[in-house]
This record gives C-alpha cells, structure tokens and sequence, in this order.
C-alpha cells in the first residue's frame, strides 16, 4: 500500500493533469527549476519543458492577470502565489476580473484557472506567512474555494479543481504537507462542493477543513473516552458550502461547533452558523459554538500554539455545546 | 500652434503636419481606398461619439466616456492588426472596437447599464471586454502574446491604457512580464493629457515612451492625432511583434476634447481656451485636408462619408434605443459554469420561479 | 434649522478636523483641484494649499503605502479610493501592512489613517462601482469599519475616525451621498463601536448599516401599518461590531433580521447570526434571516433593483421571522 | 574575472577593482578613521551573519537569510545616511541595520520567532521593521520623503530592495510617486543575481539602474562589492536628495553567496563553481587589500576587529539565546490602540482570566 504526503500528491496530481491535458500549464514563482518551495511542482519543467512549466518575475498581479489571457487563448492554468500573504498584491485582478469574467461576458468565457495557495498557519513560519484567506475569496461571488485536509483527499481535490471550467482557489494546508497517509491516488468521487463525514458520532456536529480536521480527530478521541462521540465534518469546499451536509448533521446531532484558524470575526464558523440556523434551527439544543483564531494579527513562532484551536479548545468547546 | 505641456520634450514621430501637410513619408503602405477607409472610420466613429453624448443626455445611456479627439490614435492603431490579433481595450475605445468590428450596439449595451464590459463576443471579435479598473487589461493582453507565442500563431495582442493608468502597478507588472517573455505584445498608450482631473504632469515626471528602455525593449512616442504616423509605428511594433522580435510599448500623443465622463465637469479644472487652442490639432480635419490635397478623396467622398455616416448612427441609435432591460435571470446565468444548489436557491427566491 | 447632504457633511468634517489639526492631509486621485468625483473633497485644496491637500498619480498601493510613511514622521492622513472596486489594488498595503503595523512594532507605531470609500451600490453605477468590500476589510484583524448611514451621522464618524490612533476604513454610501438631513453637526457622541437604535420596536430587530437602514425604515412603516413593529438598529461600526446592543436588543425582541447589499455568504449577516447565537441563544424564538444582496457579481444599472434588498423582502422576511 | 551574466552591460561605477587596486579616486570624503571604520562594520557583519547560519541549526533561529556577499552594498550604503534619515529594509538587511545603530538581539528576535517585523523601536532607529512583503517597504519610504519634505527636514529615505522585487508594482509605483513629488528618497537596489531560484535574467530583460530616467529621475549603476563606490554614490543620492534634488535610484550589483535562507537548496538550481568564481569578488578581501596597501590600517588592525568582532557576537548569541517566549498577552496588546470589547473577552479566553 503506497505512503504519500501531501505536497507529493498533489505533486502527482499535477502530473497526471498535465499528461491529460497538454494544453495545461503551471507557473509562478520558483515552481520550474526549483519546483516550488513546498515541492510541489518538483520536477514538472524536466518533465513537461519549460513552455508548459515556468517561472514568472515576481508580479502577483501579472501572474494572475496572465492567466486569464491564457484562457482567452485556450490555455489552462495551475498557477501558485508562493504563501497565503503573497496573494494580495493579486487581489485585484483576482475579485475584479478571475471571479467576475464569465458573468460579464455573458458565459462566453469561462476562465478554467487554479489558484495555489499554500495556506494557513503552524509551521513556525514568519508574519505573512501563516494567513488564513478563505474569507476574502469565499466571500467573492465568482470564485469556488477549497481547502484538502489530507493527502489523498488533496489529489483528488485538485484534479477536480483543474477539471472544473471555473476559477477555483485551491487553499493548501501548509501544516500537511509532510504529513503521510496511506492508500491509493483516486480521481474520482464526490463532486465540487461536497463535503464529507470523517468521522460519525451523534452528541455534536464539529465542522472544519485543512489542518484543523486533523486537529479535531484528536478532540473526538479525547472526548470518546468521556463517553462523547462527535461527528467530524470535514467541509473541503468552502464555497460553495455544502449546506445540505451541514444541515443534516445539525438535524440529526443537535449541536454544533465550528473550528478554524482564522480570526473569528467573519471567519467561515458564522457563515455556517448562520446556515445551520436556516438550515436546522429547529433542531439545534444549543448555541452554535465558534473555536478560531483570536481577531489579532497571526502571532510569531513563539506564541503559534497559543492561537491556533487546540485539541483542548475544541474539546472544551465540545463540552459546553453538549452540556448546554 | 504651440501644443500644451504633455507634449513636452520628445518630438513624436510625425507624418502630418497639424495643418495637414506631410513632413514625413506619407507612404505607409496603403492604398487609396485603404486610405479614404481610415478617414471613413474617423468620421463614422466621431459622429456615433457625439450621437451617445446625446443618447447620455436623453437618458438613453448612463454615464459615457466620449472619445473625442482620440480618434487617429485609435483607428490608425486598431486598423493596423490583422483579424487574428487581439485587443484590449479600456472603457474609451469605442472607436477601435468599431474598426474592429465589435457591433456597436452590443458594445453600447455597457453604457446603456444593460451588461457588464463584455456584452459582445470577446473570442470571436479578439476585442477584450470594456475593461475600468485602470492598468489590469495589460497583463490579460500579456497573457493572450504568452498563449499566441505558444500557439505559434502569427498575431499580437495589444492594449489600450491612458497616460494616468501607466501609474499603476499593473502596467509595470504586465510591461516587464511581456519583456521578459519577449512576447507579442503592443502596450499602446493614449497620452490625452488627463486623468479625469489630473494632468500628465502630476501622473509622471518622465516620459512614458521612454520606460520601455528601462525594461529592456523598444519603446516610441508618436503624435496620436497624425492617424498615418501612429498607423506606422503601430504596424512596425506589429510585425516586430508577430516575427518574434518582442512587446513595443507606444505612447500616441493626443488630448481629450471632452469631459472624463458625462459624469464629469470638467470647467472645474481645465479653461475652455486649452480645448479651443486642440481645435487646431484636430486628427480629422488634418487627414481630410492631406487626403484631399494628396488627391486620394475628394469633398464628395468626404460629403458621402459624413452622409452614410449619420444614417449609419440613426441605425445604431435604433438598436440601442430600443434595447430592453435584460431579464433579472442575467444575473444568476453566468456566475458559474453550473450553478450550485445555494446559488439555485437564491435564484429562485429573486425570480420567485 | 440647517440641512444637509452626507456629501457636504462629509466635507465639512474634512474642513473641521483640518483646521483642527495642522499635521492632517488629504490625498488621492482627483481630490484636489476637482474635490473629488462626489465633491466630498470640495474646496479643500483652496482652502488648505497643496502641501496639506493634493492629487497622487493613479496608484492605490502607493497612496496607502505613503500614508504609512507619512504616518512615521507624524502625519496624518485621510486617503480617498475613488470607489469601493479601485480599493482592492490597495489590498496588500491594507491587510500586510495597515492592519498589522501596530502589532508588529509592539505598539510603538500607531496608524491615524482613514481610509475613504464610497461604497455599496444604488446609483446605477457600472461594474467596479457598486461594490460591498466591508467583509474583506473588517474580518481583517487590525483594522476597524464604519459605514455611516446618514449626513449628521457621517459627519461625527468621520470625525470620530480621524481622532482614532488606530487606521479607521470608512466607507460611504454613494447612494446617500445626496440625500438631505436636517439638525446641527455635532462631533461628540457615541464612541467607536457603538450602535445605535433609529427606531424602537418589540416584535423584531432588524440590523443594517449605510443605505439599508433608510430602507428598513420604511419597511418598518410598511410593517406598522400590520400592526408589527420593529426595532430598526444601525450598527455603524462593522468592526468592532456592537455585539452587546446586537444581543440586547434580540434578548428584547427574540427575533432578528439582518440586512446588507454585501453577497449573503460571509457576509456581516453570518457574522451577526451567530453572534446572536452566542449573545441571546435561549431568547432566540425565530432563525435569524438574512436579506441580501445575491451570491453573484454586481448587477448592472438596468438590473441593480432586482439585487438590492428592497423594502419589500425586507418587510416579508420580518413577516416570516415573526410568524415563525 | 568574468562576472556573471547579472553583471553584464552597463559598466558600474567602480572605485577599487576586485583585486584592491584603485581604478577611480578613492578619497570619497572619509578620514583615516571613518575608513577603517567601514571594514570595522563589514567584519563584524560578516562574522555575525555566519554566527546566525549556526544558529539557525542550532535551531535558536527559526528560519534565516544570509547575506553574505552583499556586505558593501549594505555597510556602504548606510554609512553614507545622517542620524536624521530613514532606512527600510527588506528581510536581508541586518548589516544595514547594524550600521544604523539597530540592537541586533532585538533585530533577531524577528528570526528567532520572538516577535514580528519591528521588535526594535522604528522611530528612535529611523529604522523601518524587517519587510517581507517584496517591493511594499518602497512606498513606506516614499511617504516618509512626503512626510520629510512637507518638515522641511534636512534628511532623506532610502529603500532597500532586491532584482526579484523590482518586478512588482509597488516598485512602480513607489518609484514614480517620489519622482512625481520630487521628494528625498534613494531606492536602493541590491542586484544579487538571485530571487530564491530565479536569476536576474528572468525578472527583467533590462538594467534596473535605467527605469529611472523612464520616470524622470537620476539612475546609477554601482559595483555593490565596492564599499567605497557604494558610499560616493549613495552619498551624492543623499545630498542630491536633501537639497531638494529629488529620488535617485541606485542600482548595486552584487552577489548572494549564501542560499536565499536557511530553508533553501540553492544546490537544486545553481551550480558551486558559480559561487566559488565569486570568492573572488569578495567585498571585504578586496577593501581590506586596499586599505592596507594604501596605509589606511594595518594587518593589526585587521586582527583586532576579528578579535573584538568575535567577541561582540558571542555577547549577541548570548542575548539571542537568551531571548525567552514573549507572554501570550503579546498576541493581544497591540493589534489596537483600545482593545475593543469583543477583543478583550478573547483576549480573557485566551489567558484564562
Ligand atoms: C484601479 C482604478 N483606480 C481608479 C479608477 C477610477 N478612474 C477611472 S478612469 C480614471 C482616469 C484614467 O486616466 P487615463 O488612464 O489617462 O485614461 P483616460 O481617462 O484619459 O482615457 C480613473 C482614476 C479606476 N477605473 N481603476
Ligand atoms: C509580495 C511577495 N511575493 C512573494 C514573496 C516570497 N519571496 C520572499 S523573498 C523572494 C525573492 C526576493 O528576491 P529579491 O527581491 O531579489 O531579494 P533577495 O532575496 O535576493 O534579497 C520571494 C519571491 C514575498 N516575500 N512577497
Ligand atoms: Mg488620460
Ligand atoms: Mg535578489
């Protein structure tokens, strides 16, 4: 049974994309002869030449604002902002134009493009570096978003992203790219938008995605040996969100807790608190509980442990929820 | 005729003297009919620009940027590419997209508040979107020279900017790209002396043409009212372009009549006697005078070209007059590829289907 | 008794807290010598010179990131984006370094920045124009949001804003800009953060800022007339968020309407949702609607009616709140 | 020695050939002492930057990025700045900051993870915080030269920034504001031949020094392993600068010796014989060929600040090393100036009281 990490699935799903497709290319910057600074995109240049697999000037904006040229022409794109912070200088060409170009042409252009993120925080990284973005491009009519939790999950997630004739930014948890999980690489199954239950349990409904699932896992454990068995959702498309899934898991746990890493204000646990109460409100025992990231500016190295929802925040969270 | 402070320093390539006698080489490589086209392109495109300043005021169109002024710089531009070329323009090209073949109507649809900036077909007409926020359409006319240059196609992508979007980012981002790529692209700027209510002076202390040189290729500065001059060089970074030989960045000197916008009052920072001193630059009257004394129209041609024109506008008057508002499915259409089921749902609530 | 439009409140705001403070400037594109394209710069160059009050170069990313600079040497600044579309080239210098400044200098570096936005919809704009960018701005950690609804208000928050350390994103709504107001401009009143209720009602809070809280007025009239009365709140500041008037003010009605132009997904009604959630759970008798703009891009002029939340569905999703 | 390839066209300004022998006049206004200072500087930065290499192993640095190499291009250039002028650095600046008075433990609190970009005070050291986001510190300073013209201060800012950031807009746009506002700013560009993996060659098909004149201002072009030319030039920008003479953008040319930072395997895309050939370039073998051969110091001297410089890290490897985790109120305290009430109960949640 083969072993793969993240960065080497999606490796691979880069690979067997650009086998499928020889009009699909994948730029940015360090991605050719370095092959991306989380490795990624190792070894697509020797593989595919340089045409197809190529380093840009560092130029955000350009880089985004070429892709959709290329689509114009016929060219498909993977392409990567180095860290989640270095995709702002792209903002503009991201939510003016990547999100708005099929409507404002009428369906006549559809801009088949991927926008790699490495995302997120809890690698000790630097400011900029440990950014959860969601937010800003989930919020943009326009735009699908999502984020893998594992490897596996990731080569399909991003064989889909590239298959989908929309934009889709492809948020990848910096944290898992290490990580290994076991099994074979699949392409299909589920479809855009769909989550999935990782793990089944009837006392409360946790919602995550990226690392926090991870994260949650090791809550429902914790809390399996207190005699409480959550269900862990692991939402993977934050837009569009799966509201059936969120919907049926609140009508039929009762309770809810929503975890990210990002600031709580506007992050994604109100959107889905909002849905499960026009989803399932009639069924829900007790407030929705939210266990994110403070409403601070991503903290140093040094204090990372103390911002990031610990197994024991979204433990306690679990508690509260289910004692309500 | 002492030209105002934009355009200082650099003399601009010329062929056409403003009083309409050639100084340079008025062979650019077309013939007569091909000639009289360029003032027939000029006369239909400033008749329809008065007719939806009209439109505007009869609330027929919302806001309209009106181009008066413009129009050698670009119909000498947009009838120097081929059909295989691409354009790209800003929310003033109205006469480019004409000489490109865009239907007026459907581009008018924008300013009439019916669609968004692409309401034609940008694939089939290689005419971009209307595109407003300033300096952006240069990198997508960056990205279709990356995709033509790996097609090998034999065409070019060029875009419209103005001398006020050459500040932003986007123009030095897309400018060094198409230079590093040495793609097929032509950065054509329209230098009309404002931006809205700021004069060239206050957007950059050097000479736009010149920045080119700093990232490493050609760059030239032409008189955008001499529609033969800009026909020339814009033909030169062309095939420049199309043989492989990399971007042009071109900065076409020429000044805005009117105001920003309908929108805009423009006696609240520029006197009348400036404009009325541009009357004597006018890039129609100049190409008429030479075409006439070069013997290549006469004043009837002329006089059926204003005539066919103004029936041409009543037709398109027409077509936009009687363009209903879209249906409010429109909105929900073109989002997404396919639609998902929140989005499905909100449909329905809105059109209550 | 003096009347006055939010525009020519604006102004004199400027006017006032120029004159109150030398070491004020006023920049962006088009608000000297034109005083700006909603004249809310009017006069001002005139008045205070070219050196306090001037035209930059088209670039959005310059002007902010100078406004940091000049922050350094002591001065502060109120920077105009011409419109809510052309802020989002400023995004990086926004959320990298305006929002963050304070933080990463252990507070020795405060920002008094505003930045100005006419923003939202209502005016028949083309795209770029109608734009709702409070989300980006106030799930932003470090950066507070207000969105004054009227011409007296405007002018104390615009003034309130200017005397903030902290950087203030102050967006306008373009659709009031005009609309008269009668009274004296007071600068003194409620603080940051605070709310306020326009109209008192039992049966339910409606919660909107900017140009919807004209229209929820009229709803509640609408509503009146059926015997229903609404509590009609304007929150004001977007961040922080007045969650204790938020929360009191549904322990006191049980029910709850949200109403924004933004696209409802991510937009403030998630947020107020499930701050509601988390303030009032056991008050809660209905699920809180949110009314908003479509998941969708701006529409255009001949369609913008059909997006906007009009007093129409506002006064129906009340009817449902209430008889739910 | 043939430099390579990001070394190519324009001849730079030069003082001392590689070798140490004077090719231009050396006297740039520094005395004896000032002069042995600089080496003083280069030394103890070198020998510092080697230290932090260790360090980061050692694993009391998070991640770093040496600078090796660049040391005149960084001594140089901050030496030729007053007390009263402004310094933005990106993340590579250390031998900079270290010139400008900044406390070096507190500057690596920033490697160490301690803090973010500004754990020094930027006002007392006029000294902008470490900047990561390429390109963005160049309008920071830009907006300080505003703030120093509008005081009429006898003082400028300088900006650092590398090849690799050149290429964005802020770039641009920075640059063209200064000159627009004529205000008293130097960008200075330290040409490494690298951005992580990608040569100069990739970022621009140009010479950095020439976008200048495009924006119409002075541009120069400098051997940045000159400590002596970085100096004049640096030093005329500054005085230009002061006396209302405007930007001036400085292209150094120099070399990354090390990888991009600890993190990188330049090995992935740059061959050792590249870097080997540069040994040959070194900044400091070069200064201190000439100083000594020009009776400036002697190898006393030399063995003196190795001594003292050894010394001085140890202390600072101490101070680092010492450094403990920040209390997590720290996450709290300054995101504003007044905590807001929602952050206050998160900020109780997160201490637990
Ligand atoms: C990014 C962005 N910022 C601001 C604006 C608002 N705006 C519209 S047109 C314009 C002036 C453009 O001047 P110029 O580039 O010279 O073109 P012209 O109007 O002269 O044709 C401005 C500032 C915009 N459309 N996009
Ligand atoms: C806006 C932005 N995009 C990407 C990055 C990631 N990044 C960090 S350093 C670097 C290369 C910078 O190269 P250069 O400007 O030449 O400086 P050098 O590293 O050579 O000192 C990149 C791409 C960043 N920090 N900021
Ligand atoms: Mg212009
Ligand atoms: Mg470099």
């Amino acid at each position: 049974m083969a072993e793969w990490t993240l960065s080497a699935a999606l490796n691979r799903a880069l690979i067997d994309a650009m086998e499928n497709d020889p009009r699909l290319l994948v730029y940015g910057e360090d991605v050719g002869r370095l092959g991306g600074v989380f490795r990624v995109t190792d070894g697509l240049q020797a593989k595919f030449g340089e045409d197809r697999v190529f380093d840009t000037p560092i130029a955000e904006a350009g880089i985004v604002g070429a892709a959709i040229g290329l689509a114009l022409t016929g060219w498909k794109s993977v392409v990567e902002m180095q860290f989640d912070g270095f995709s702002y200088p792209a903002f503009e060409q991201i939510v003016s134009h990547v999100a708005k170009y099929r409507n404002r042409t009428r369906g006549r252009v559809d801009l088949p493009i991927v926008i790699r993120i490495p995302s997120f925080g809890g690698i000790r990284g630097k400011e900029h570096h440990g950014e959860s973005p969601e937010t800003y491009y989930a919020h943009t009519a326009g735009l699908k978003v999502v984020a893998p939790s594992s490897a596996l999950d990731g080569y399909r997630l991003l064989r889909l992203a590239i298959e989908d004739t929309d934009p889709v930014v492809f948020l990848e948890p910096k944290a898992k790219y290490w990580a290994k999980e076991e099994g074979e690489l699949i392409a299909d199954g589920p479809e855009v938008g769909e989550g999935r239950v990782v793990r089944d349990g009837d006392a409360c409904a946790v919602f995550a995605y990226g690392a926090m699932v991870a994260r949650c896992l090791e809550a429902a454990d914790m809390l399996e040996g207190e005699g409480v068995s959550i269900r862990v959702v692991d939402l993977r498309w934050l837009a569009p969100l799966d509201v059936d899934l969120v919907g049926r898991s609140v009508r039929e746990t009762g309770r809810a807790v929503v975890v990210h890493e990002a600031p709580k204000t506007l992050g994604m646990g109100g959107e889905v608190a909002a849905r499960i109460m026009e989803e399932a409100f009639d069924f829900l025992q007790a407030p929705v509980a939210r266990v994110t990231g403070w409403d601070v500016p991503y903290p140093p190295a040094a204090l990372e442990h103390r911002y990031l929802p610990s197994v024991d925040r979204i433990a306690d969270a679990v508690r509260r929820v289910v004692s309500y | 005729m002492d030209a105002p402070s934009h355009w200082a320093g650099t003399a601009p390539v010329r062929i056409l003297e403003p009083d309409g006698t050639a100084v340079g080489d008025p062979d650019v490589g077309l013939d007569a009919e091909q000639l009289r086209e360029l003032l027939r392109h000029m006369i239909r495109a400033r008749r329809l620009d008065r007719e939806c300043m009209a439109l505007q005021r009869q609330g027929e169109l919302t806001v309209y940027p009106p181009f008066e002024g413009q129009e050698a710089a670009q119909v000498g531009s947009a009838f120097a590419l081929n059909t295989e070329d691409w354009t790209f323009p800003t929310f003033r090209e109205l006469a480019a997209a004409l000489v490109r073949g865009v239907d007026p109507v459907q581009y008018l649809w924008y300013h009439r508040g019916t669609w968004h900036g692409g309401p034609y077909d940008p694939r089939a007409t290689r005419f971009g979107p209307i595109c407003v926020p300033v300096a952006t359409q240069i990198c997508h006319a960056v990205g279709v020279a990356m995709g033509l240059q790996r097609d090998g196609a034999d065409a070019c992508a060029l875009a419209y900017f103005g001398d006020g979007s050459a500040s932003e980012g986007d123009f030095h981002e897309g400018a060094n790209m198409a230079a590093v790529f040495g793609v097929p692209a032509i950065l054509f700027c329209q230098n009309n002396g404002w931006a809205i209510s700021v004069p060239t002076g206050l957007q950059t202390a050097g000479e736009i043409w010149k920045r080119a040189d700093g990232l490493g290729f050609p760059g030239v500065r032409v008189d955008g009212n001499d529609v033969l001059a800009v026909y020339r060089v814009t033909t030169e970074a062309a095939q420049r372009a199309r043989s492989g030989g990399g971007p042009t960045l071109i900065e076409a000197l020429t000044y805005r009549m009117g105001p920003h916008t309908t929108a805009d009052d423009a006696s609240r920072y520029r006197d009348e006697d400036e404009v009325e001193r541009w009357r004597a630059f006018d890039p129609i009257d100049r190409y008429r005078t030479w075409l006439v004394s070069a013997g290549h129209a006469d004043e009837d041609f002329v006089r059926t070209c204003e005539e066919e024109a103004a029936t041409w506008v009543a037709e398109v008057r027409a077509g936009i007059t009687a363009t209903e508002a879209p249906p409010a499915e429109w909105m929900f259409d073109w989002t997404f590829a396919d639609p998902p089921v929140v989005l499905a749902r909100q449909r329905e609530e809105a059109l209550g289907g």
